[in-house]
């Protein structure tokens, strides 16, 4: 009656969810079954092809930061099956609003590789333009996207679209005030929106059990939000437990949470030592359950992965990485003027006085050209 | 023409843009079926309906960051804060989202918010009710402030903040919420003056008045005191706080060669400071005397009874006046 | 299991908890009844005067707005049991966290009247000091003091003392995120604080759906934080609850959190108008459950409530009411230039500069004595 | 004397305030086992226990709204913000709570918090980690400011820092993080400069040239190469931003007749906007040329590679000296 967990409408699902065990056995889930049913083999391995392709990016781009190509990269080694099975459940016209670790997923959504490095070069702000890819930029500032999927997705239900908003977010993040609000705002306007946590285990260094003192999937029932825990590194599951959201969403069944147990196999960024903070017992029982061999040999046991597709597989990877490089060592600097650009929609007299000053200034140094090209030398 | 009050005519300017473009949508607290703690949002849920005039749950974070994911959906929110003390909780969605997302998606997406402030004091309110927090937002870059003193600013500058395709902060001056004025419903946006624009209120040749918002009023009144005592005093509305219309500031200070800015907020870092430093910047060999600030002075908002005290008034106006102009007779006794 | 609700260590219980019920009748409630076995009839009749009283001190203090004494009032009209029965478990070392709207609790803890009206009064910034009644000035930006309540119990922790802190909260302060990031950090360092939420099922013209898609105490269970759901117009059952949830902190138990369901009989302040948004059946409907009625009902029924007694406590009530008034309409203003003070502990040069020129100022109008009378006229 | 890095004379100076009081404890993100991003904190967990290094759950307005409850208790927190742009989350608690509980109170409660925030740009990191937010912060009322440029300055301004009964803000500039320099660790805290007090750090005669944080370097360096050219550069480090010790700034305005202001922030109200005006104001009959301001744009922080387009730089600082001056060869051709 009272107890806001007792009618199933509204019920946590905080079993852990799982199709694909860790030793690449399939696991029957009634919940999650239903929703990939329509999943062949040739998904299956374009699931697989996903997780190896993000992967090789990941280590292209840890590569390029090391070789002073990128300024900072936040790796997302050991997520990949969250970050696929959940790019995956979408349709193009669902919007979504990713943090910084989520460029599998900007990748999937067929932004330019080169675009997803610029800004982790430091020469753009964007790497895409959201409306072309119905995807928000990278969202540094913990937590504050969440509002921006509730929001978006009010404003779906206003339009009359069935669509949705999903919001990813990390087990650190879940702390933040913005993240409540949003719950609030979600339930109280049913808003067709996807809270996807990828509770990854660490917030830099801090361990989910700092954040949290119970599961994080246990938070949303409290505010009326359905919510499930699902293996985060069972790409099947994610995929599944995803489209269980979205088909809510789209129903006019309101808000849903998913909290994606998987774990961060990396540092934070290239910019983290993680040696300081955890041991090697953790990491070894997380590298056995990799969501890349274990989708392999899901299929490998079904003998449906054979060495061709493999190598086909690779070969993608292989081109994949190639274009990431040659993209991101082509990036141009930006030209210093744009520092000025889209501040305003419209003429701003003090920027504009600003810019005019600057302008002039650069051009003292070495006549004409001087305002496109880079200052290196000082005056004296 | 049309006698209003400002909350009237901020009403009708919201109506006006709701009729106007379905885009726009309203969120705050109790702005639904109260119509809002100031009744500056009569009527509109029962004529637009709740999906467009949303009372939303009580948090101004997501107040602010949510309508930033409606303007991404192409909406027009216009959000409310109930008063200006409760807007700090919303800050950061402020500065680090409204104010920045159109340069960060290089001018893809577009922040066509509003957010209503009723800000500054004298109206006898609790802490937290009687703040001026302008000057925080005008140093943010990427968002423009305005602020209005009359019922025909309030509609007319109150639409074309709603139109603008960047985020404008809109201080109401809520003590003057009752001020009633000559307001033309009908008023053409694209010849009326923008947003933008300083207006001379009041013209005069002795010294240039800088004021905005609730104490306009108190300025025009200044400058006739001081006329009986043969003083002119230029008395200047910004409107526009950020950015500030400097041609009509410096045109009148290259005349008058004196400067008296003056505001609620704190004088430390509160936009007289700008103003002056600007001025002295743009005009210095046209100056005669130091600028002078007449401001609340650098503490927090004091207990309604002792309001009076902390915000300029006439009186205060004047003995900056007598500053500026190096009169002996001035009140403080101090030097500029 | 995985399950957050099914410990019953931090398992919430969501039904509505009573010891007396709105018509008066005893109700057996096995949670509750031990913490109030020791209340005997003395200490019953203790609390009814508490209400009785307080009751009083909202009608003064609303008649005192009305003649223009007091700026401002929000009055408590309806939320008697939940004030006195929340502030009358706790020790005198137990620290307080108030909203505005607890100045019944104030009453209790000792404040003088005059002083709790000054700040309604507008002349003064805190009507008693925060270290002599180990309360806090009343909280006017909405959640804020949550926070706050928690830090403090994180310090009694540390401090190694056996004591609490108590958050005082409305139903509308529950979609704050300082709220949550309260109830994340007491649920991490386990602190000995009590989140004590009145549902008075308004926030000035927002129904507590607004707010809250299912009942408020639902949500602490997500975090690991133990719930209770109280009748808030039964003082017994709020005392009872109350103590539960102090038990638990003083015995190193962590934080708790109470939602007292009670209403708001008056309007949100003396300003506001409520027949703007809700209808008389609420009202009345709401009127049939009045604390003070019930209670009174109860020991009547049992025979231990006389009218020697009944007039005992009316003229304390009319003692307590003579007192307010008396103190508030002789509250002198306060001086001008204190304006200046508390702002530092120690000079400060510029606001020193400010002060000074004020000083001058306010002088130049009436010779010396200016500064510390009000300026009323204009000067031409 | 030791040789320190900044940092390591930041470490030094919490070690030595908790070793002094039991009631001085630190919290943060990542300041325990970790030793905080920038391991300011490093080993200080090991040491004094996980009760006085606490590392927190991620959320900076619980981290400022506990450490007031941590106060009311009579506690001396130290707060780390992570990077200057994640502050904003705890504006509110900062400026309604923090700032005006000691007047709220009627100087009952003390809030001795410090908040220490790594600030500024130069180190080529994404958005929001290389923000100036000094300026809401010396606007507001209650707080007081101050920013260190040297490891001894580190050292010595925490700890008085600490040991304020008021709230301060204490910014770092984290691009001299490893910046070395002589610590006396045995400073006699009474006898020091106060934490309040400007510095003239290179004695000049023709232009005062004002700063602090991370341009003070870079300030030196402009007064270095102008004194090749002949040209005499006083340099101040303001050290406190609020308040602002104008007594040597006017002493030596008063020598030079010039003034220029140089902070990373945007120039809109900036600090530089309250030190022209209030200059002006105090020193106008000695005023030979406008003030002059060399800061940041006003933009939102740009993508690293373009960071040195927005940051001062002795050339741009040079060139605002010049135009103090009105040098003929002013780089920027501007007038005043
Ligand atoms: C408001 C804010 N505070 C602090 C930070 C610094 N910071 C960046 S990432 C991070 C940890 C985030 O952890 P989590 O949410 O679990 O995401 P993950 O990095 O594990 O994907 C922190 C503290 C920030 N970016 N924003
Ligand atoms: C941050 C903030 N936002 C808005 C307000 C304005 N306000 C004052 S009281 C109130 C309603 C509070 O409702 P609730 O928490 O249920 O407490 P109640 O008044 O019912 O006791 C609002 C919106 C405020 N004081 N602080
Ligand atoms: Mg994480
Ligand atoms: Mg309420």
């Amino acid at each position: 009656m009272l107890d806001a967990t007792a009618d199933p409408g509204t019920s946590p699902q905080l079993g852990l969810h799982q199709l694909i065990a860790a030793d690449g056995a399939g696991v029957v889930d009634e919940l999650l079954a239903p929703f990939v049913a329509d999943v062949d083999d040739e998904q299956l391995l374009g699931l697989l092809s996903d997780m190896v392709v993000i992967r090789r990016i990941d280590f292209e781009a840890t590569a390029l930061q090391r070789q002073g190509q990128l300024a900072l990269w936040p790796p997302m080694l050991g997520q990949e099956a969250s970050q696929i099975g959940s790019v995956r459940a979408l349709a193009d016209d669902d919007f979504i609003f990713p943090t910084y670790r989520e460029n599998g997923v900007a990748y999937c959504r067929g932004a330019d590789l080169a675009g997803i490095m610029s800004t982790w070069r430091g020469s753009a702000n964007t790497g895409w333009d959201p409306h072309e890819f119905n995807m928000a930029t990278p969202q540094i500032i913990i937590g504050a996207q969440t509002l921006h999927a509730t929001g978006y997705a009010m404003g779906l239900t206003m339009d009359g679209k069935e669509s949705l908003a999903i919001a990813y977010l990390g087990d650190g993040a879940t702390s933040q005030g913005d993240v409540h609000e949003s719950m609030v705002f979600a339930a109280s306007f049913q808003a067709p929106v996807v809270f996807f946590c990828q509770n990854n285990h660490w917030a830099i260094s801090e361990p989910v059990g700092l954040q949290a003192h119970v599961p994080i999937a246990g938070r949303a029932p409290g505010y009326g939000i359905p919510s499930l825990r699902v293996d985060g590194n069972d790409v099947l599951a994610v995929l599944a437990a995803t489209r269980w959201a979205a088909t809510r969403a789209r129903s006019g069944g309101g808000p849903s949470f998913i909290e994606a147990v998987t774990y961060r196999m990396g540092p934070h960024t290239t910019a983290d030592d993680p040696t300081r903070y955890r041991g090697l017992t953790e990491l070894e029982e997380w590298g056995a359950k990799d969501p890349i061999a274990r989708l392999r040999i899901f299929l490998q046991s079904r003998g449906k992965l054979d060495a061709d597709q493999e190598a086909a597989i690779e070969a993608k990877a292989d081109a994949v990485a190639a274009e990431l490089r040659a993209g991101c060592i082509g990036t141009p600097d930006p030209a210093p003027m744009s520092i000025f650009d889209n501040v305003y929609t419209s003429p701003h007299a003090i920027l504009d006085r600003q810019r005019d000053h600057y302008e002039r200034y650069l051009a003292s140094f070495s006549g004409a050209t001087a305002a496109n090209t880079l200052v290196e030398g000082t005056r004296s | 023409m049309t006698t209003l009050t400002l909350t009237q005519a901020i009403n009708a300017g919201l109506r006006k843009a709701m009729e106007d473009d379905p885009k726009v949508v309203l969120l705050g607290e109790d702005i639904g079926t109260l119509g809002g703690v100031f009744r500056v949002t009569d009527g509109l849920m029962k004529d637009f309906g709740s999906h467009r005039v949303i009372d939303t749950p009580l948090a101004e974070s997501a107040i602010i960051g949510t309508a930033v994911g409606l303007a991404y959906r192409g909406f027009r929110p216009v959000c409310e804060i109930q008063f200006d003390g409760f807007i700090y909780p919303g800050f950061d969605q402020i500065v680090s989202q409204v104010a920045k997302l159109h340069m960060r998606t290089h001018g893809q997406v577009r922040m066509p918010l509003t957010i209503r402030v009723p800000f500054g004091g004298g109206i006898g309110s609790p802490e937290h009710h009687s703040e001026s927090p302008e000057a925080y937002f005008v140093h943010t870059s990427g968002l423009r402030v305005i602020s209005v003193s009359n019922p025909q600013d309030a509609y007319t500058m109150l639409r074309q903040a709603i139109a603008s395709d960047d985020p404008v902060l809109f201080f109401e001056p809520k003590r003057r919420y009752h001020a009633k004025g000559e307001v033309d419903l009908e008023v053409d946006l694209s010849r009326a003056p923008s947003m933008g624009a300083a207006r001379i209120v009041a013209a005069g040749t002795d010294v240039t008045l800088v004021t905005y918002g609730p104490l306009v009023t108190t300025a025009l009144d200044a400058a006739k005191a001081a006329a009986d005592e043969g003083i002119s005093i230029e008395v200047i509305d910004l409107r526009s706080l950020s950015p500030v219309d400097y041609g009509p500031l410096e045109e009148s200070v290259r005349r008058t060669g004196r400067l008296v800015v003056t505001h609620e907020a704190s004088e430390t870092l509160g936009l007289g400071a700008e103003i002056v430093a600007a001025i002295t910047e743009r005009c210095f060999n046209y100056l005669e005397a130091a600028p002078v600030r007449v401001t609340g002075f650098d503490i927090p908002y004091p207990p309604s009874k002792l309001e009076k005290h902390h915000l300029p008034d006439l009186d205060r106006m004047l003995d900056g006046v007598d500053r500026a102009l190096g009169r002996p007779n001035s009140l403080s006794g101090l030097e500029g």
